[in-house]
Parts: structure tokens; C-alpha cells; sequence
């Protein structure tokens, strides 16, 4: 597939982007529209520890999932949902297991869906298995398995192909334990885009093959690693806002995957979709104050400012007082689009949107750029220079620091101050020649990180 | 005030798939031919304790055995109501309020017979120890009466040797357990150790509102129950010689 | 204590009534003022399975759970929290096993907020233990075991106290199974509010002594009974009409407590309080969308309309991806609070408190009449006859109805308006004399209830 | 747009808590007092390698043992650094930094030297089969390194049998596991009750994501590890003869 980059934004300004509205909804499964005038909930689940044991298992356990949830979806009222299913593992390898699961799951889903005429969708996610022991293997035999997965449950009935890619991560994990702003810059913005553009152009063609819709991409492998790892207010593993300058480069590095074909909804723990939507005007989910099933944030609110589809991230399937988790998370995240719902029906989007955003504005360095407002303007520094990998990175994180810097009504450490500052010295004294850049880092990163193995992105 | 109209925001599924039939319509195809025991059989349906009777009196007058009445008019009439809750045509005060009939009509029949017929079978049912919460627990008892069981209800907060030495008097096909709390439902383990150390292998239907499939899975007799009907409906598959194994492949459901 | 009965609303008309606002705010625990302007999490738990063994180990459970929530709300940056701990049979049953743990957890809450200032209280709800075997034994030894509770905890550190009252019930579950609405009217409204005014004075007596809050009651053994069995929109087995009637009566019954001497924070299970917050403009704590955890309901959204604590209800302690259940919880719920407290600050409350009503208002007759409006109309019909309390349960059960008869926009099922329109008739057909229909209920379920024991009542 | 300040809606703690004292304060506090040590405790702090290689030469021109400089320089620098670490006055990649100054100190030390220093223990550790979130335990094996152990890191992905095969090779004092989702961390048990059914009753460390103190309490010799740094606090605690029951009692936080 062709790939075309984004040198403009799709928004005319940031106050333009809201919740459950997107430039280009997306058409998906059974009778669901994304981004085209409402929100739905995403639902996400992890297998039960045993239920890994044998295929029948498995398959077996997403079964009582899916039904649990679809079963509690009408029992409240709610319009529309759509299932996410993240392979673990021995369902990516095995083609034919994720195959299975999807099909069993939208067995279901289409019962459910000709019994009461809900809306829903499926979206698959295989894991990004393109990985020795030791060392990624980008591409080759693994990353033709990892096709295998997508036609696999692209005929089986997924509707939303997606995937947590991994490019750059062997540099990341070294670069972001030793605050080293250059080789997380190298890693998502430049390794990681590469690997997307790559990727994604494959994911593209065989969802155009089957006929089903190349969702998108997210930036977990770095992004939020670095957001797990900087953790609450109180942890004392990375400053914050080292935390948000990763999440400022993976804006310019899973746009890679919009330009190389996929069309939205990006996937939810990309906390950098605001920025994507800004820049692309396609759907994308989000999670945060509903998904502290899976994780704890400092943006559970804000995060929720333009979201289309609501996810909770994931939880274990097993039993509460209310039901099974899975009916417990679909069922709150449901209520959260209702309510959003109700806010665009009666024009009040922006109100609500103005709200969860100022709730949360000034949590956190994290929550400040993610804004709306300010993701649009870290948007607006990617496309300017949109063409060149490296320096759109490169004005992200800039812009990042430049906003925070400047930032009023919040509060930072001296620790966050210092790191951020040093992190702006540091940007502004790299070149602005590309070529430079590369090869200066390829040297570096030979040297110092032993399992980087440049012929991943074809270098 | 905000009043926004609930199109696009909710959608009531019961409005929606609401049957065309009344009740009372799809009731009507369900009785016996029989015109005496049709007769009993709509008394039970409409909950009408004083009807049944009248019912009753009118076809032993009429020359019937009231002990084949139970199973042709009672229990005919009751099988109606426990069908319609089933699909979804009635709700469960219906049943309720029949079984409260049906009861009463098997008392007359059998004072009038001055013999009992034998029950399908019989279950004990109990909340366990420390729990209050009996309401659960009066629904299973009643849905197993009306569905032709023979109910030992031991009531709440019962010790567990007091459900031990009920189990041994009363050689029940099945023992019933509710508990609507975490630190209560524990007690079944203990139950189940107890029937165990006693050579009883019997199915152990569990639930309740903190009770959980993954925890009644934890000790070897226990069966999940979800819902109150699924009391009778095991019932019906020991009956029909279900295994253990096979009781919790089908009720597990989660 | 002297009994006040309300025969006035608190507000002027129900417009004026929001969230995180009370005529009458209550300050308890430390530093908190519940109804002042900002709403606060309250979060709920029970043990695991395995605790109840011993005091040792139920004591060090709640000292875990104290500690994960309190370190979750600083964490993430939360101002303030209240935890209620409803107690466990053995709790109430010793007094000193309840004052233990109160002690362990006040200790740990008193320790955070030296650290870091947050403002906290304590709520301690004795389970009501008053029955034997097989009936209810609500005056005599057992009493008094329940006030040697509430008196052991006060001491021991809790701040607020609350209890779930049964008085009515063991009519009620006889009624509530069989539609029969003067049996339920004389369990909630009569025999429920009986035995709560004779409770509620002693319970506001030891407050007083120990100078802690009263806090107050809810109807969960029969108006929630009511709701849980009726369920979701798809289950049979109460019409949701005859349950929001249930829910109607317990605003005149639940308001008893208030008369008696409580001065709210209202129990989280009282979905009546929305009633009671009208008449006595006492803040009252509710649950909903947050609260999956515990249950399913149909009212998600509008429950949170006017709330000043906002609840759980109750999760098992146990892990999940993102922390224990209670950190989960307790953050997703001080999310909810963050944006309320927004729109408090920044003037939106009205229109949010519209949206989330209006989300839910037409997904079921119960909510329909909860929405604020409605439910202000309820209490007024309560307060109309306030000094009757047979009079005044059945002028809210009638209003319940002519409202539902009347509403605009609400669809119900034929079997929901069939059960309306019976409970409407019957409720015409009853008479206005309250002694007759005290005489009248008592032979009649003297005889068809052998649990039911007038001496309970005084009768 | 709507812009409202956080007073009352959000209180940043770490602000408000924040330790007046700078990180380099903390720290001359704790160096030690001999000049040529002290040098070499200051680049470690500061992670720079090339000043630790220079402050080691001088002090081994000095007549300093390259041996005694590891205990006497290396290791005192780098417990400046984790015990301000775990006070919270300095972040994490300050002692990865750190750590890695120390490691290239220690080689250096070892080629002047011609021997080597008796480590504190040896430590396995390993990320479950089938998972590949592997930085977790990174960060595991770097907080032991800085604390002294001499730590086999198996990587990612690795079978049940390679963990057996390396633990009765090397006989570490301690083993670690880390496993991020449901699926994976399922081979612990396994792990587990291979090590017992070899006669090895060591204890197993378990940790990461989907890990939880409840799942690693059902075999027996697991103890929970809820963040990376209790893993050199659960080392020191075993060379101070700490029973597997009393590690339990210890990091069971939950
Ligand atoms: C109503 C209620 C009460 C009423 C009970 C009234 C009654 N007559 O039973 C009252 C107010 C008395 C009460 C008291 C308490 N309660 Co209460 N209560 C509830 C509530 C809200 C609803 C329960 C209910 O009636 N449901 C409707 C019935 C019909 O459902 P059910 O019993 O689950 O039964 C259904 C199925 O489970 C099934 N079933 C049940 N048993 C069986 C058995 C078999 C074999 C089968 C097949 C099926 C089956 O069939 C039924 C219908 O299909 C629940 C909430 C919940 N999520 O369950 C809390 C709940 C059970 N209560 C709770 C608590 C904590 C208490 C108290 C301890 C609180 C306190 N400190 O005051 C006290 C107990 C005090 C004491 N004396 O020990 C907690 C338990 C938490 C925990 N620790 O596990 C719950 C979960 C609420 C919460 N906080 O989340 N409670
Ligand atoms: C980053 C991440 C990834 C990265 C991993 C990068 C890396 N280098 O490790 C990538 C993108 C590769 C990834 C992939 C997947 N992931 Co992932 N991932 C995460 C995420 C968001 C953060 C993990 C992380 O790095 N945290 C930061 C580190 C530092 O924390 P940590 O490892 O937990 O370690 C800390 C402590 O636990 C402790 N610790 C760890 N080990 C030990 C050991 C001892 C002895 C001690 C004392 C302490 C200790 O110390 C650390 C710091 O204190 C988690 C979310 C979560 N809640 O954990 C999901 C998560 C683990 N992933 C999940 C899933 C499902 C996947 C995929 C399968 C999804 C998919 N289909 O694509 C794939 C795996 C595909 C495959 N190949 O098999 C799920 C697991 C759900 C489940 N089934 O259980 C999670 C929970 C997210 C979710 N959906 O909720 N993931």
C-alpha cells in the first residue's frame, strides 16, 4: 500500500475535536458506526490463568466472556459495544487458535446482534511475536506468522485488525532507565516509525484483502512503558516529565501506521491518539478512569476529552458481587458513554469534554500535554515538518517542552523542572540533519546496546 | 431542565422483544383437554387458592381419585406456570402465588385421600451460618415445590453440623447452600469436607449473591447455581442420572 | 431524643438540589465537610473469604485495605476519601472485634493525613443483627449488643455511624414475592419506619455521647431486595414498577431516621436518599455507575445527580492488573468525584447534574422516578402528611404512580404497566384511616405470616 | 475553553511533600571521608565512568588494593545511591547509571587485581515462558547488581526446564520470576513443584503485572514482589537467615 504522510491537521483548531465525533467515522462489523455522532464502549479481558492450558480452553473461556458481556449490555439498554481481544500469545503463533476465537466470538456477537439488533463490533489484536529470545526479529519468518494471524482472524470475523507494535523497544528499555532523551527520540520516533511504516503497509493489505478495517496501532512498547514506569505522584522511577516527551514522540510515531493505511479506531492504551485525531480526523479509543482495572493514571478524566470508543484496557475474567468483571467494567464504561451520548445529543459535548479536561489539567505534566488543547499544538509541530521522520519527532518533544515550560497554574518538582529541563537542553543541541542523526546513533547504539540489530528496520 | 429523548442513547430491550401473546393466551394452549382438570389446572395459573378447591371438590364429586389429581390437575397446572416463567411470559410472583395453591390443593387432596403420593424427590436447602440474607434462598425452596420437589428448608444462619446431621437423616438426592456473603459462603468447604469424610458423594447446588462459580469450584460436591431456576433444573438432571461432572459442564457457565 | 417529623421540603424546588451541595453540610473525621461544596469518594469492601477466621487476620485485612486506599488517593492526588467498613457478623456480634478494626484503620487514616493532609472520616455500619434463627428480634438483648457496637466503634475512631435496619422485613418478603402492595406499604411504611424511629433514637444517643455523626439508614432489606430481584430489563421477576414503588415507600420510611435524630450522610444503598436529601437538605451518599462491583442497576448515570459521597458499594479485597480492587474502585470513583468537583467550581454543576440524569432517565420506571424532579415530587407527597406514617408511605406510593401513569417519554412494557395499574388501583382502594389499616394488616398477616411477631413494633 | 484552578479538585502531593534538600546534599552527607575513596563515591553518584576509572587509578597508584576499593569506593558510592533511592531523593535511572559506573569500576578493579571479590549471593532470575514484557525484571537484576549480587539473568521467554537446569547449576540463595499477563505466569507453579520434587527449597521471588499476591501465596515456596526494589530487600533478608515463612510475613503487603 502506498503510504501518505500528514502535513497538515484535520481540525481547523483543537476546540473543533470532541468526543464520539471524528472527521472520518469508521464503518465496522455489525451495523456500528465509529466516531459518527456517539461513543461505545470497548471491552477488554484477559483469560482466566488456566484457561491457557489447551485450545478448547480458550476458546471456551472467550465464549462465557463474550456472552457475559453481550448478555449485560442488554440487560441495561445500551445501543452498541465493541469486544476487543488481545492474543495471548499461543493464539498468535497458532493462527488457527486466534482464528477460532474470533469466530466463536462473533458467533455470539452475530446471535445477540439478530436477537436485539445491538450494534458491536470485534477487534483483534494479535501480539507482535516477531521475537527470538533475545533479540527482535522485525522481519522474516515471524513477521509472515504475524500476517497469518491478521487473514486468519480477519476470515474468522474480526472486524478491527490491530497491534501493538515494537519497533525501537531493544533501544527504549536502555535509553528510558537512564534518561537518555536522544535514544528514546531514536527509538519511537525514528526505529519505531520505520517499523510501522513496514509493518502497517502489511496489515493494510490484508485487511483491504478481507475486506475488514486496519484500526491501528499504539505506542505501549515505549510510550507507556515510561508511563508505567514514572507510575503515581509519588513514585520515584522516572520524572513525569520524561514520561510525557515519550508520549510527545509516539504521536510521530503511530501516525506511521494512519499513513501506511490504517484508517481508525487507533487503539486505547495509545494515550497518544489525541494527538493522532487531531492530525488524521479518524477515531480512536482511549481508556482512564474505567480502566483502572488494568492500571492507575494521572489523567483518568482528561483522557476521555475526544474519545470515540471507551475501554476499560483489560481485566482478568472472574467473579465480583456484580456479576463477572467483564459485566462489571462493560457496564461502567457503558454508563460513561451514555452520558457522553446524552452531551452530544443535547449539544453539549463541549461543556462535558471542557470538563473532564479541567479536571485533570493540572494533575500532572502528563495531563497537561495530553489537553486537547496542547496535543493539538504538539500535532501541529509534527505535520510541519511531517516528511521527515526524525525531525517531526524531534519538534514533538520540543514542543512538549516548550508548553511545559511556559505552563501556567501548574505546579512540577524541582526534580520534574530539572529533568525537563535538561531533557530541552539536550533536544535543542542535536542537529537537525537527519542523515546526521541516524548515523551518529547507529554508531552509538552498536556500541552500547548488544541486542540492537540494525537489519530489523533495514539498515 | 435537561430532557433529551432516548433514541441513540438507550434502547429498552424488553419493549423491544416484548411477546404479543398475554399470558393468559399462551397459558390456554397448555392445559389439559380434560374439563374438570382444565378447570383446576387455570386455578393454579391464576394463583386462585379457593377456585383450586372448588376445582378439586367439583372432580371428586365427579368420580376422580384425588391422589391421581395432584399429578393430572395440581401439578399439570403448575407445570404451565413453571414453563411460562421459563420463556419469559410470567414473572415469578406467578409462580409464587400458584405454588401457594398448588400447596394448599395437594394438602386437601391428601387429606381427602387420607394417603400421600411419593415426590419426585427431595432436597434440603440452607443459608449458610452468620448470613441473614434468606430471600434467595426462599425463591430456590419455592421454585423446587413448585416443580414437584419435597423441600427440608433448614432456613439461615445454620451450622454446619446442623446441616450434616440433616443430610444423614434425611438421605436428600441433593443438598442446596446460599450465602450472600464472602466470609459466610466459606462454610460450604467445610460442608463439603464433612459430606466427604461421611462417604456422602452428593451434588452441592451453591449460590448467592457473593458466591462465585470459581469459588464453588474449589471443593469437590459443588455445583454453581446462577439464578433460582436452576435449582429444579438440576434436580431434573439428577433425575435423569447425571453425573457430578456432567451437573457442573452445565451449570458452570461462566 | 425528641422525634422532629418533616412536614416541609428542605428546597424550594427541586432545580435547586445538586451534587456535592446540602442545605445542612456535616462535618465529621478529619477535616471533612460532607456537603460543602465538593463531593468525595466513599469507598466499600468486604474481605476475602478466608479472613473471617480469626480476629487477628479480620483486623489485618482491613488494615490492608485502609492502607492500599489511602495510598491510592494520595497517589493520584486526591484532597479527600472516606472509607466505610460494614461490618461482618462476628464484628457486631463482638463488639470489641468491630472497635479493633476501627481503631486499626483509623490509625492508618490518621497517620496519612498528618503526612499528607488529606481529608478523611470513617464510617462504621454494625450489621443488624437483631433476630434469632427464625424471626426477628428486634427489641431485647439483641438491641442492645448493636448499641454496645456503635458505642465500641465511636471510641475506637469511627466518625460516622450507619446501620441497614430490618424492621419490616420479614412481612415484606413475604409481600414483595406475591405483588401484594398493602403488604409491602405496611412493611416499608409502617412496620420499617416504626422500628427505625425506635432504633435511630438510641443510635443518635450514643453519637451524641461520643460526639460522632449519626449518619443515618437506607431500605436495603427491602426496597433494594425489591430492586435486585427485579434486575435488569430482560429478568421476570418483579415488575420494575412494583419496585420503584417499594423504592417510594422507603423514602417515608428511611426519612424516620432523620427524624429520630440522624443527620446524614446518608447510607450509599439508599436509593431513596434522593427523596430524603429534598425533604431534609442533609447530604447523603449514593452509588451507581461505580458501583458495578456490587451490582447491575438501571440508573447507572442519574443515581449520581445530587450525590455528596459517592460509592462503591462494596468489592472483594483481591488483585487486579491495576492494584487491589479497592485502589481500583477507589480511583475510579475519585474520578467521578474530580469532575463533579469541576463543575462545582467552575458553575457547571447544573448541566451535568441534567446530563446524567437525563442519560438515564427513560431506561426504566425506576429512574424515571428518581430523576430529581420526580423523586422531589415524591417528597413532597411524604411531607404532605408528614406526621402520618402510614398516611405519608401511601401518598408516596400514589404519587409514584400518577407519575408513572403520566409519564412522557417513558416506555413500558404491557407487564409493567399491567403490575402499575393494579398497585394504583389497590392503593386508590385502601382506606385513609390509619388505625384501621393497622388492624386490618395485622390480623390478616398475623395469619399468613408465621415469622411475623407484633412485639417487635410495640404492637 | 474552560480552564479551572486545582485548588480543591486535585492536591499535587509530590509537590506539596517535596524533600527541601537537594539530591547532592543528601548524598555528601553519606560519602565517605577518605579523599581518594570519596572521589571515587562521587562518580558513582554522578554515573560518570570515565571519573570512576580515573578516580580508581589514582587511588591504585595511591597504594589503595584494587580488591579492598570495590568494598571501600564502589560499594560505598553505590549504597549512597540506593539508600537515597529508597528514601525517594534520587530516581531510578540515577542508580542504573550508577550501577552501570559500578559494574565498569568492578571489571577494572578485576583486571588490576588478576582475582575476584566474593559476592554477596547469586541470584537467578527470569521472565516466564511465553512472555516477553521483560523490562520489569531488568530492572529486577539491575537493583541487584547495585546491590552487590552477582545476579544470572535468563532473559525473557524462558521454559520451566531451562529455570530448573539453571538453579541446579548455579544453587543461587534466591530465584526471581516476572510474568505480566494471566497465561504466563501459570508456569511459577510449575516452576515450583519442580523445585520441590528436586529437593530444592528455595525461595522463589514472583513479581509483575498480572501477578498478585494471592496467586503466588498457592505454591509454596513463592513470595510476592510487588515493586523491583523489594528484590535486593528480600536478598538481604535471606543472608540474615530470614525463614521462608518470615519473607512471607515480610513482603505479603497485601
Ligand atoms: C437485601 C440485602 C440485604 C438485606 C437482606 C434481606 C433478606 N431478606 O435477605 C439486609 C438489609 C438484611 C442485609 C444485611 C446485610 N448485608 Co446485605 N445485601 C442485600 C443485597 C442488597 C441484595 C440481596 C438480595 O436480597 N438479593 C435478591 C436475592 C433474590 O438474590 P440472591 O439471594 O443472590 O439469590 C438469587 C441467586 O443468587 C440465586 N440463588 C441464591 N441462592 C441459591 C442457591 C442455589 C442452589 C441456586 C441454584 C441459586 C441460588 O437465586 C436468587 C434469584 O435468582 C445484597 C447485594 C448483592 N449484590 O447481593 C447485599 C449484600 C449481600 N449484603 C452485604 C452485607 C455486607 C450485609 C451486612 C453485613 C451489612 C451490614 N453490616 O449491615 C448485613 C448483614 C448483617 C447481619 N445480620 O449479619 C454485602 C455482602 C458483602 C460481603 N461481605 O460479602 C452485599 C453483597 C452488599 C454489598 N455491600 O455489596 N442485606
Ligand atoms: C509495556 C507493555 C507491553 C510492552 C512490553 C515492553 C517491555 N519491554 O517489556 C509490549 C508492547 C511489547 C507488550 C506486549 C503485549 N502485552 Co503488554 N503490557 C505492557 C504494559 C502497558 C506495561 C508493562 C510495563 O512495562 N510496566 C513497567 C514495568 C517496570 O513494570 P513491571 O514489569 O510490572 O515490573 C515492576 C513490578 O511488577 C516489579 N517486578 C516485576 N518483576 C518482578 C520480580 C520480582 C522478584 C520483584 C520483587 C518485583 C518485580 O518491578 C517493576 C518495578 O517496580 C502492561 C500493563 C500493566 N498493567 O502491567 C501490559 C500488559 C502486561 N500487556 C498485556 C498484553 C495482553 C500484551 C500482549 C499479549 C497484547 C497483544 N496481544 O499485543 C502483548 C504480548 C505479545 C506477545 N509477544 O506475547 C496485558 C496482559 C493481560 C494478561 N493476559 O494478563 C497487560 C496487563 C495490559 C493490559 N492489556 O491490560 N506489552
Amino acid at each position: 500500500m502506498a503510504v501518505k504522510k500528514f502535513t497538515t491537521m484535520a481540525y481547523n483548531n483543537a476546540d473543533e475535536m470532541v468526543f464520539g465525533r471524528a472527521k472520518s467515522p469508521v464503518k465496522a462489523g455489525l451495523d456500528l458506526e465509529i466516531g459518527a455522532g456517539y461513543t461505545t464502549a470497548e471491552v477488554n479481558y484477559a483469560p482466566r490463568p488456566e484457561a491457557g492450558e489447551t485450545k478448547e480452553k480458550l476458546v471456551n473461556e472467550y465464549q462465557r466472556i463474550t456472552r457475559d458481556i453481550m448478555a449485560r449490555m442488554v440487560q441495561v439498554g445500551f445501543p452498541s459495544v465493541v469486544l476487543e481481544t488481545e492474543h495471548v500469545q499461543q493464539m498468535t503463533n497458532n493462527p488457527t487458535w486466534g482464528a477460532e476465537v474470533a469466530h466463536a466470538q462473533k458467533t455470539i456477537m452475530e446471535e445477540y446482534h439478530e436477537e436485539y439488533g445491538i450494534k458491536c463490533a470485534l477487534r483483534h489484536t494479535p501480539g507482535d511475536i516477531r521475537e527470538d529470545k533475545d533479540f527482535l526479529q522485525l522481519r522474516g519468518d515471524k513477521y509472515n506468522v504475524v500476517m497469518e494471524s491478521f487473514e486468519a482472524v480477519a476470515d474468522a470475523g474480526a472486524d478491527l485488525l490491530s497491534i501493538e507494535s515494537m519497533g525501537g523497544k531493544e533501544i527504549f528499555d536502555y535509553a528510558v532507565l537512564r534518561n537518555d532523551i536522544p535514544g528514546m527520540l531514536y527509538a519511537i520516533g525514528v526505529l519505531g516509525s520505520m517499523d510501522m511504516e513496514y509493518l502497517w503497509q502489511g496489515i493494510a493489505k490484508v485487511a483491504q484483502q478481507k475486506n475488514v478495517t486496519p484500526a491501528g496501532d499504539t505506542d505501549c512498547a515505549q510510550a507507556n512503558t515510561a508511563m508505567f514506569i514514572a507510575g503515581g505522584l509519588l513514585d520515584k522511577n522516572l520524572a513525569h516529565t520524561l514520561a510525557i516527551i515519550a508520549r510527545s514522540l509516539a504521536g510521530a510515531r503511530t501516525l506511521s501506521g494512519y499513513e501506511a493505511g490504517a484508517t481508525g479506531p487507533g487503539k486505547d492504551c495509545g494515550y497518544e491518539n489525541i494527538i493522532i485525531k487531531g492530525i488524521t480526523g479518524m477515531p480512536m479509543a482511549f481508556e482512564g478512569k474505567t480502566s483502572t482495572c488494568a492500571h492507575s493514571d494521572v489523567m483518568g478524566n482528561l483522557i476521555m476529552q475526544c474519545c470515540d470508543l471507551w475501554s476499560n484496557e483489560s481485566v482478568e475474567y472472574h467473579a465480583e458481587f456484580g456479576g463477572t468483571t467483564v459485566q462489571c467494567w462493560s457496564e461502567s464504561l457503558s454508563y460513561d458513554c451514555a452520558l457522553m451520548n446524552t452531551a452530544l445529543k443535547s449539544g453539549n459535548e463541549k461543556i462535558l469534554r471542557d470538563l473532564l479536561m479541567a479536571s485533570d489539567r493540572f494533575r500532572d505534566p502528563q495531563s497537561y500535554i495530553l489537553a486537547y488543547d496542547n496535543a493539538f499544538k504538539v500535532g501541529q509541530a509534527i505535520v510541519k515538518d511531517g516528511n521527515d521522520i526524525y525531525l517531526r519527532a524531534k519538534n514533538a518533544a520540543t514542543e512538549c517542552c516548550n508548553l511545559l515550560t511556559g505552563a501556567e497554574g501548574l505546579e512540577m518538582t524541582k526534580f520534574e523542572t530539572n529533568a525537563l529541563n535538561k531533557a530541552a537542553a539536550e533536544l535543542a543541541a542535536l542537529t537537525s540533519d537527519s542523515e546526521k542523526f541516524m548515523s551518529d546513533c547507529m554508531e552509538k547504539y552498536k556500541a552500547e546496546v548488544k541486542v540492537f540489530k540494525p537489519e530489523n528496520y533495514a539498515l | 431542565m435537561l430532557i433529551v429523548d432516548k433514541e441513540g442513547i438507550l434502547i429498552r430491550y424488553n419493549v423491544k422483544m416484548e411477546k404479543s401473546m398475554t399470558p393468559e393466551d399462551a397459558a390456554a394452549e397448555l392445559y389439559p383437554k380434560d374439563e374438570l382438570n382444565r378447570a383446576i389446572a387455570e386455578a393454579i395459573f391464576e394463583g386462585e387458592e379457593d377456585d383450586v378447591i372448588d376445582g378439586l371438590k367439583a372432580a371428586i364429586a365427579a368420580g376422580k381419585d384425588p391422589i391421581s389429581l395432584i399429578d393430572d390437575s395440581l401439578m399439570v397446572g403448575m407445570k404451565v406456570v413453571t414453563e411460562l416463567y421459563d420463556q419469559g411470559v410470567i414473572f415469578l410472583p406467578n409462580v409464587m402465588m400458584s405454588a401457594d395453591a398448588m400447596l394448599e390443593g395437594i394438602e386437601f387432596c391428601k387429606a381427602e385421600a387420607g394417603s400421600s403420593p411419593k415426590p419426585k424427590g427431595k432436597v434440603v436447602v440452607h443459608v449458610a451460618e452468620g448470613d441473614v440474607h434468606d430471600i434467595g434462598k426462599s425463591i430456590v425452596a419455592a421454585l423446587l415445590r413448585a416443580n414437584g420437589y419435597e423441600v427440608v428448608d433448614l432456613g439461615r444462619d445454620v451450622p454446619v453440623d446442623e446441616v450434616i446431621a440433616c443430610v444423614k437423616k434425611e438421605s436428600p438426592m441433593m443438598l442446596t447452600g446460599t450465602a450472600l456473603m464472602t466470609t459466610t459462603m466459606f462454610a460450604f468447604k467445610e460442608v463439603n469436607d464433612r459430606l466427604l469424610e461421611a462417604g456422602i458423594r452428593m451434588p452441592f447446588q451453591c449460590g448467592g449473591g457473593a458466591v462465585n462459580q470459581d469459588f464453588v469450584s474449589t471443593y469437590e460436591l459443588g455445583v454453581y447455581g446462577e439464578e433460582a431456576a436452576d435449582a429444579p433444573k438440576m434436580a431434573d438432571a439428577i433425575l435423569a442420572g447425571k453425573s457430578l461432572a456432567e451437573l457442573k459442564a452445565t451449570f458452570h457457565k461462566h
